[in-house]
């Protein structure tokens, strides 16, 4: 299951979809919005995505799992919109026989899709917005 | 001439002041003329270019990518999703 | 949370008994019984626990895993009795700030459990069962 | 002479046929004499007793801890939870 949600993502739903009866491990990574960022308060968070090529790069990002580790299912959902602080932006689950693959397999899928994915987040301050992307700052001209 | 369609996300976006526009190139023109092009029309844009990449019809593309009449060209700021 | 309980797990109650808003990656390993061992179908699997040695362990586990990664929350929780194929025999989540020590942490967390926490599995097949342990056969006398 | 409950778990308490049993030892007694015990009375324990860990008190102990009288020994074959 790979997709992009404009709404709150179900945890138990993506654990799910990655449920076989073969698989004796599954791995699950949930990235949740923190109520801080660059030493300040964050009201609230904004996701945009350039969906379909977000989508194209999320089912890379699977079949380059498939060819390194021996999964049996593979999900990765990530949520656009506002998300509240302390939900879930993104739910990567993958099912494996054994434990050792599950959790190669999803630390490699997150580490990826925050570096090719095109998905960016806006953090919401009492005094401002900003993007997030050049490491946090805009870069110097 | 060949028509793109340029679109703009995050920070791009908000420079640009909108989602996408129209680009008329010379045939030929490669991928990297639509940064040029943008880098003349927003000077912001110059310092922030070797921090951008470029995706041709949803694929991350190369500078030297050669264009073609309707190709959808998005300019892409550091991601930041997960 | 550190518990042995006799019930299917809620994963999502485990996922939410570790969120904080500080903490912005989760990271879930949920164990499943598989249908097959040593090349045959299993039909069952039943868990046995030493209860009081095997929560001192589990706490211990806890405190181990703290010391050496900066997490916020902890929570493991083992199914004992009966577990029909496919279902969730342990649940381990771990929140963090950063990602990297929520990984390590659930992996050690696992690896830990397996090797200390007195619980045994016994496996049901269809012509008789087998206790798990020691590599999967008896020692030879 | 002191008395320790002895506790058995998965194969071990197949093979000796109960749960716990109680075993009087000698004042000074340490936990390898419950596995002393436990082989003379069954002598296919004595094959895996290599791979079997001793608890005293639910906390793993070794065969040169000295026990009290009351303590609880339990015989820990390999585990396999998870």
């Amino acid at each position: 299951m790979i997709n992009i949600v404009r709404h709150p993502i179900d945890v138990q739903e993506v654990l799910r979809s990655v449920q076989v009866p073969e698989a004796g491990a599954i791995d699950i990574f949930v990235g949740t919005t923190r109520n801080h960022s660059s030493g300040k308060e964050v009201l609230s968070l904004e996701y945009e995505a350039y969906e379909p090529m977000a989508l194209k790069e999320m089912e890379k990002i699977e079949n380059k799992v498939r060819s390194r580790w021996a999964v049996h299912r593979f999900a990765m959902v990530h949520r656009v919109g506002r998300v509240g602080i302390g939900e879930a932006s993104i739910v990567i689950a993958v099912s494996a026989s054994h434990r050792r693959e599950a959790f190669e397999a999803c630390h490699y899928a997150i580490d990826t899709l925050k570096r090719e994915v095109p998905i960016w987040k806006r953090e919401i301050f009492a005094d401002g917005e900003m993007w997030v992307g050049f490491q946090g700052e805009e870069p110097q001209e | 001439m060949i028509t793109v369609n340029v679109r703009f996300f995050a920070t791009v976006k908000d420079l640009v002041g909108a989602d996408e526009i129209e680009l008329m190139l010379e045939e030929g023109a490669l991928a990297s003329r639509v940064l040029d092009h943008l880098a003349e029309r927003y000077p912001r844009l110059s310092g922030w270019r070797k921090h951008l990449r470029l995706a041709v019809n949803s694929e991350y593309a190369e500078g030297t990518r050669l264009l073609q009449d309707g190709d959808e060209v998005a300019i892409i700021p550091p991601v930041s999703g997960g």
